[in-house]
């Protein structure tokens, strides 16, 4: 297993945003987290990848108990995300970008290496064109590539991706879903959020759903596609649910 | 230990004055984001207007504060359409600066004006002896004057429309402009306040202390610390925090060298930053 | 680069000298300019007293010139011009317009800026370039205590600045033993404190406090509160505008003493606009109007007698700059071009080491006292033969407060008295 | 990496390089206390770039350093008669040690509430150290005027100085530049832009702006002991001066922040501002606010400073403008 999440909870003042959360994630392979607004899906990834400890519970990735670590001491062990709202580093070139990536990522490359692991990230997301312009030049769907790349770039053993669909259109959204295909293809294991349900049914191997901060159901996408749980919580009806499956 | 008394009063008296001061640079913080490097420059400019409506039309010098207040909300009108309309999206750098430049524009006039001569309102209110205490009649009124203000500004700020705005934009500023207040007007006018409540500080002083163009700097620090033990953006914080930097210049030097005040100040004001950046009174 | 240009001054000095000696018409004398460079704080806080200091020393340069000049034995008449910039008060502005003084304009002698601090910094500019400096205005002792030697000092050192007031005080309360001291933090007043502490506890006096506040200080509360009950004498402040306003919340918080003695604001005749609060308030000057320097009294000590009697500087003084009688700082702006033009006159010369050697030597009376300086290398350039005078404000006949010199007897023009009940 | 080979390296080094040298070989002392300000004010601006311009971090008290910095070399050099070369790495070293534990606390504000905490710092500083006894208190330090001796005199001492202030300021151009190309500096950059996600992506951040603070606080504390030095004196007025902290960060933003030329141009431009001012009649009385005018033009209009408009107005220039 290469990512262990053990009965995390996460408490902010009165609010639980996560409660007794168990889930495990093999290696090579794509979970899909899904579940509605709010349920807590960025708050896991948050306490998966440091960004704040877990009130209680633990996180084990690659064997190795990361609850509580700083984030860029996960990120050190190879583990990295891309955001759902983009956060390009504004000023610095899009090259720059995916390079802090390469940088400070599991293989810590030094700034010449970098370059070039950059420049291959960047061919891979179909960014390379546009390497020399500044981050804050780029629109939405670029953003998100970009992101993408500089996920890419730190080569991590698992991706956290945060809805990186979201806000592209139909065709943005095709040439995207390839290019996480061709990325599962060369090993990384991929932990995404998303909302676009076609999208997530047909690329996971696994789907757990998140619920009011808790894990309501987990399973290849046909189990949880019709987990009357799931479909109450989130798909709403079953008749859309087979409709989607169908497609 | 006679001498803690009268000391805790003095610096409980002087303590309302700073607040006022305070108050208006947490107010611009509040609601604009912004760190007002020319507040003691503005101080200094309300010292002079009160010193000029004294000595020139005789005027008494807390009559004098009713036209210091509508100069001095014109001029931070001004200010705020010059120097800060345009950057004040672009970071708190850009404007700190722009107030410098501010600081820096009045300072140099003032000094080309009225030179550096340190000047005094020969204005006395007598005193009065409690016991072992005396007040200085001037402090007294300042003290006073300085409740009056902080009531007005409370009642403005909760009871008027364009003080509730202020509040609301203080609170949340993205949500109040999607609620369609005018938040260019609302940041205009509280700059426009803020710079009042400094003006009037700095006339209040006048009346007790004696003064030059650069006597601002000194009020302008102090109501950093203020700011920053009362919660930054929280004007009735701010107020007490001026007491308590009043009770605390008074209470210090009674066991230690007054010169050792400033240092406690400002560790505490850095202590309270690191620590409890909400302020003293704030929640967690 | 500066030596050539002294020795191409000298050569062209040379070269005048042969030629004109050279003439026969002697009377077609070689007339030099002698710059004198020197800054002055026409802002910053310290401007009122710099002012005055230059008035006095630029009456001076004027009365020199309308002389016709001083004339060297090799027949030169030098005429006195000053060079000067505004130093707003601010030390590093001085160091850096002090070396322009030298390197750029040329400046043959230095006058010192008003107050220790910017004399100090001032000071280091004139010995690191080797131009002679006279200080005015400035009293600190620690100045000579640095290893300079082209440095000279008008002023009696402040160490020296309140122990008449303190003799005083034993003449007028016998019985007082306490004195509080509440001092600037600056390097003159400390300095002047540091003595006063010293001189005090050596009359077996009691310094129960002993405090200091930055300069710029205008709320003295904190400090007045915490004068113990009972104390004999208040002793310190520091320059005109924080000792002026320690002056009246002295007086507004009523604080009850025998002795109130300051630096530096008494003898301003500003002060008396202080009113009641200036009542009783004792200070020290470096020279006031009502001195009996005179040459008769000179050549009883032995001393020769050079420049102005004090009535003639007097007059002069408010010929020039109207009413305002001149004040200590514009009696010792004066004094130190007197310094300079008794040393040039016996040197011969403007050679910084002749004059130098001439100024050594000086020992003489003019109507601000007498001049003499420490020549010892642990204290080269301390002022040694001037002495304070301690005044005091009193009423006049229609209760206006008026200036007395109380003490030493000599220079008395009245009596001294204890400070009222307030 | 080979310095010698940057575009952007050169036209820097050379600038602060070439107005040494013309110093030395003109010897000039009114031409040497001018030029000796402007590499000071360098110095100490291309300083503070490494925190403010590539780190993002504003800090309105980098004259603390240059005070604490400074005092302490002067305390070498004037108590214990160290040589002045080795007191000011003294100075510079005591510098970078108060700058960690500094940066431990107040490193964890940003924006504003940092820029606030560095105000506290110098004022705390400022009035500790005008207590401090064993630094002269409120009168500060001097030295004996003998003290310049070792240096062949007064007069030789100050062109020493002055050599050895042109040392340090290359070598705070040749750092920046270092840290600037550097896989440290790209990770500053990311800390600059947005710091929650530089750490996402691996960046150490708390141990990377803590080693930026060490950096930028080394220099001004040479600078000041060689200030010091040369004046011959210090007190804490002098060592502490706010307006002072102000007019650095006013030269970074002059000439262009996050960029090496910009702190160059910037201070350069300001000082030569400042003394034109100074000296012209018409402005003489008016030459702060004049300053404070052209600053609001700048801030308003000019955001970038002026090498950042010169980059962006002439894209082809950008590789030699860095």
């Amino acid at each position: 297993m290469i990512l262990q999440v053990q009965e995390v909870s996460k408490r902010f003042g009165g609010l639980q945003a996560l409660l007794d959360v168990n889930f495990e994630l093999a290696e090579g392979q794509i979970m899909g987290l899904i579940g509605p607004n709010g349920a807590g899906k960025t708050t896991l990834f948050n306490v998966i990848n440091g960004v704040y400890p877990p009130t209680e519970g633990q996180v084990i990735f690659r064997g190795e108990k990361i609850t509580g670590l700083p984030s860029y001491e996960v990120a050190r062990r190879g583990l990295a995300r891309a955001h759902q709202v983009v956060r390009p580093l504004n000023d610095l070139t899009v090259r720059e970008n995916v390079m802090v990536g390469a940088c400070f990522g599991r293989e810590r490359h030094s700034r010449s290496s970098a370059a070039s692991l950059a420049d291959q990230a960047l061919t891979q997301v179909g960014l390379i064109d546009r390497a020399d312009q500044f981050a804050l030049s780029l629109n939405v769907a670029q953003k998100k590539r970009l992101e993408l790349a500089r996920a890419l770039a730190a080569r991590p053993y698992l991706l956290l991706l945060d809805e990186v669909l979201a806000g592209l259109n139909p065709s943005e959204i095709a040439g995207m879903m390839e290019t996480i295909r061709t990325i599962r293809d060369q090993g990384f294991t991929i932990l995404m959020i998303e909302h676009i349900m076609q999208a997530v049914m047909s690329i996971s191997d696994q789907i757990i759903v998140l619920d009011y901060g808790q894990l309501i159901a987990g399973g290849n996408p046909q189990e949880v596609a019709n987990n009357p749980k799931v479909i109450e919580a989130y798909l709403g009806d079953p008749e859309m649910t087979a409709r989607l499956l169908a497609e | 230990m006679i001498h803690v008394l009268p000391s805790i009063i003095d610096g409980l008296l002087i303590g309302f004055v700073y607040g006022v001061a305070a108050m208006g640079l947490t107010l611009i913080w509040g609601v604009m984001r912004v760190i007002n490097l020319g507040h003691g420059a503005t101080m200094a400019l309300g010292m002079f207007c009160t010193y000029f409506l004294f000595s020139d039309l005789a005027l008494n010098p807390y009559l004098g504060m009713v036209a210091v207040v509508v100069l001095s909300l014109l001029f931070g009108f001004l200010i705020y359409g010059v120097a800060l309309q345009r950057v004040i999206q672009s970071g708190y750098l850009s404007t700190l600066l722009a107030t410098f430049a501010v600081n820096m524009i009045i300072i140099g006039i003032g000094t080309a004006v009225f030179t550096t001569s340190p000047r005094n309102i020969d204005f006395s209110a007598g005193s009065i002896t409690l016991g072992p205490v005396i007040l200085q009649g001037t402090r007294l009124l300042a003290a006073l004057a300085a409740v009056v203000i902080t009531g007005a500004l409370y009642l403005f700020l909760y009871f008027t429309r364009p003080g509730k705005a202020i509040r609301a934009v203080s609170d949340n500023r993205a949500a109040a402009e999607l609620m369609g207040i005018p938040s260019s007007h609302v940041l205009a006018l509280a700059f426009g306040l803020g710079t009042m409540l400094a003006a009037v500080a700095g006339g209040l002083t006048s009346t007790f202390f004696p003064f030059t163009i650069l006597s601002g700097a000194t009020y302008q620090l102090k109501s950093f610390v203020i700011c920053v033990l009362g919660g930054l953006g929280n004007p009735l914080g701010a107020l007490v925090g001026g007491l308590f930097l009043g009770a605390l210049e008074g209470i210090v030097p009674t066991f230690m060298p007054v010169s050792w005040v400033p240092v406690v100040e400002f560790v505490l004001f850095v202590l309270v930053l690191v620590v409890k950046p909400t302020g003293l009174l704030g929640a967690k | 680069m500066r030596r050539l240009g002294l020795g191409l001054t000298y050569l062209a000095l040379v070269g005048l000298f042969l030629g004109f000696t050279a003439l026969p018409n002697p009377a077609l004398a070689a007339e030099k300019t002698v710059t004198l460079g020197f800054t002055a704080s026409q802002t910053g806080k310290l401007n009122v007293e710099a002012i005055r200091q230059i008035n006095g020393l630029n009456l001076w340069i004027e009365q020199v010139n309308k002389a016709g000049g001083i004339k060297l034995p090799d027949g030169t008449v030098l005429k006195m011009a000053a060079k000067f910039y505004d130093d707003e008060s601010n030390k590093d502005r001085v160091q850096e317009l002090y070396t322009r003084l030298i390197n750029t304009d040329k400046a043959d002698f230095l006058i010192s800026p008003y107050s220790s601090g910017l004399a100090d910094a001032a000071a280091v500019v004139a010995q690191q370039n080797k131009r002679i400096m006279i200080t005015a205005g400035a009293s600190s002792d620690s100045t000579h205590f640095k290893g300079f030697s082209l440095v000279y000092m008008t002023y009696t050192p402040a160490s020296l600045y309140l122990a008449g007031a303190v003799d005083l005080l034993a003449k007028l309360a016998p019985e007082a033993k306490k004195i509080a001291i509440i001092h600037e933090k600056d390097k003159f007043s400390t300095d002047s404190v540091n003595g006063l502490r010293k001189y005090a506890e050596g009359k077996g006096y009691q310094v129960v406090m002993f405090e200091g506040y930055d300069s710029g200080t205008t709320d003295f509360a904190p400090f007045i509160n915490k004068i113990p009950a009972g104390v004999d004498a208040v002793m310190g402040g520091g320059h005109f505008a924080d000792t002026t306003t320690l002056t009246r919340q002295l007086y507004e918080k009523k604080v009850q003493t025998k002795m109130i003695a300051l630096l530096v604001a008494p003898p301003e005749p500003k002060f008396a606009e202080l009113g009641e609060a200036c009542i009783s308030v004792v200070g020290s000057s470096q020279w006031e109007p009502v001195a009996k320097y005179s040459p008769e009294a000179a050549k009883a000590e032995g001393v020769e007698w050079f420049g102005p009697t004090v009535a003639d500087f007097v007059k002069e003084y408010q010929a020039k700059y109207g009413k305002e009688e001149p004040s200590y700082h514009s009696a010792g702006g004066y004094a130190a071009g007197l310094i300079l033009q008794k040393a040039i006159e016996k040197a011969g010369s403007i050679d910084t080491e002749k004059v130098k050697a001439a100024l050594d030597d000086e020992d003489m009376y003019t109507f601000y006292g007498r001049i003499k300086f420490d020549t010892t290398p642990k204290a080269h350039g301390l002022q040694l033969g001037h002495q304070m005078i301690i005044i005091q404000w009193q009423k006049d006949k229609q209760g206006k407060p008026e200036k007395v010199a109380v003490y030493p007897p000599a220079a008395a023009t009245g009596q001294a008295m204890v400070c009222p009940v307030r | 990496m080979n310095l010698w080979r940057q575009p952007g390296f050169w036209p820097s080094f050379l600038l602060v390089f070439l107005s040494g040298l013309v110093v030395l070989v003109l010897r000039q002392d009114t031409l040497r206390e001018t030029a000796f300000t402007v590499l000071m004010f360098i110095g100490l601006a291309s300083s503070l770039n490494i925190l403010m311009g590539y780190t993002g971090y504003v800090n309105f008290g980098h004259i603390v350093f240059f005070g604490l910095g400074g005092y302490f070399g002067f305390f070498l050099v004037s108590e214990m008669g160290w040589p002045v070369y080795l007191a000011a790495l003294g100075g510079g070293v005591l510098s970078s040690i108060l700058a960690y534990i500094i940066g431990a606390a107040v490193l964890r504000l940003r924006g504003a509430y940092f820029a606030l905490a560095t105000i506290g710092v110098n004022e705390a500083a400022r009035a500790f150290v005008s207590n401090f006894e064993p630094f002269g208190g409120s009168t500060g330090l001097y030295v004996n005027f003998s003290a310049y001796d070792r240096y062949g005199g007064a007069g030789q001492a100050l062109w020493f100085t002055f050599i050895l202030l042109w040392l340090v300021v290359l070598a705070v151009i040749v750092v920046s530049y270092l840290v600037k190309r550097s896989r440290f500096g790209l990770g500053l950059s990311a800390i600059r832009e947005d710091e929650d996600t530089a750490m996402v992506m691996g960046v150490n951040a708390p141990l990377d702006k803590t080693k930026a603070f060490l950096i930028s606080a080394f220099f001004p504390g040479l600078i000041g002991t060689l200030y010091f030095f040369k004046n011959g004196n210090v007190e804490p007025d002098d060592a502490f001066r706010f307006q002072m902290s102000l007019e650095i960060l006013v030269m970074v933003m002059l000439g262009g922040k996050g960029l090496l030329l910009g702190p160059i141009v910037g201070a350069f431009a300001y000082e030569r501002l400042r003394g034109y001012l100074l000296t012209s009649v018409i402005f003489k009385n008016l030459h702060l606010a004049t300053s404070g005018l052209v600053l609001l033009l700048i801030v308003l209009f000019v955001p970038g400073g002026g090498v950042g408009w010169l980059r962006e107005r002439f894209p082809k220039l950008r590789r030699w403008l860095e």
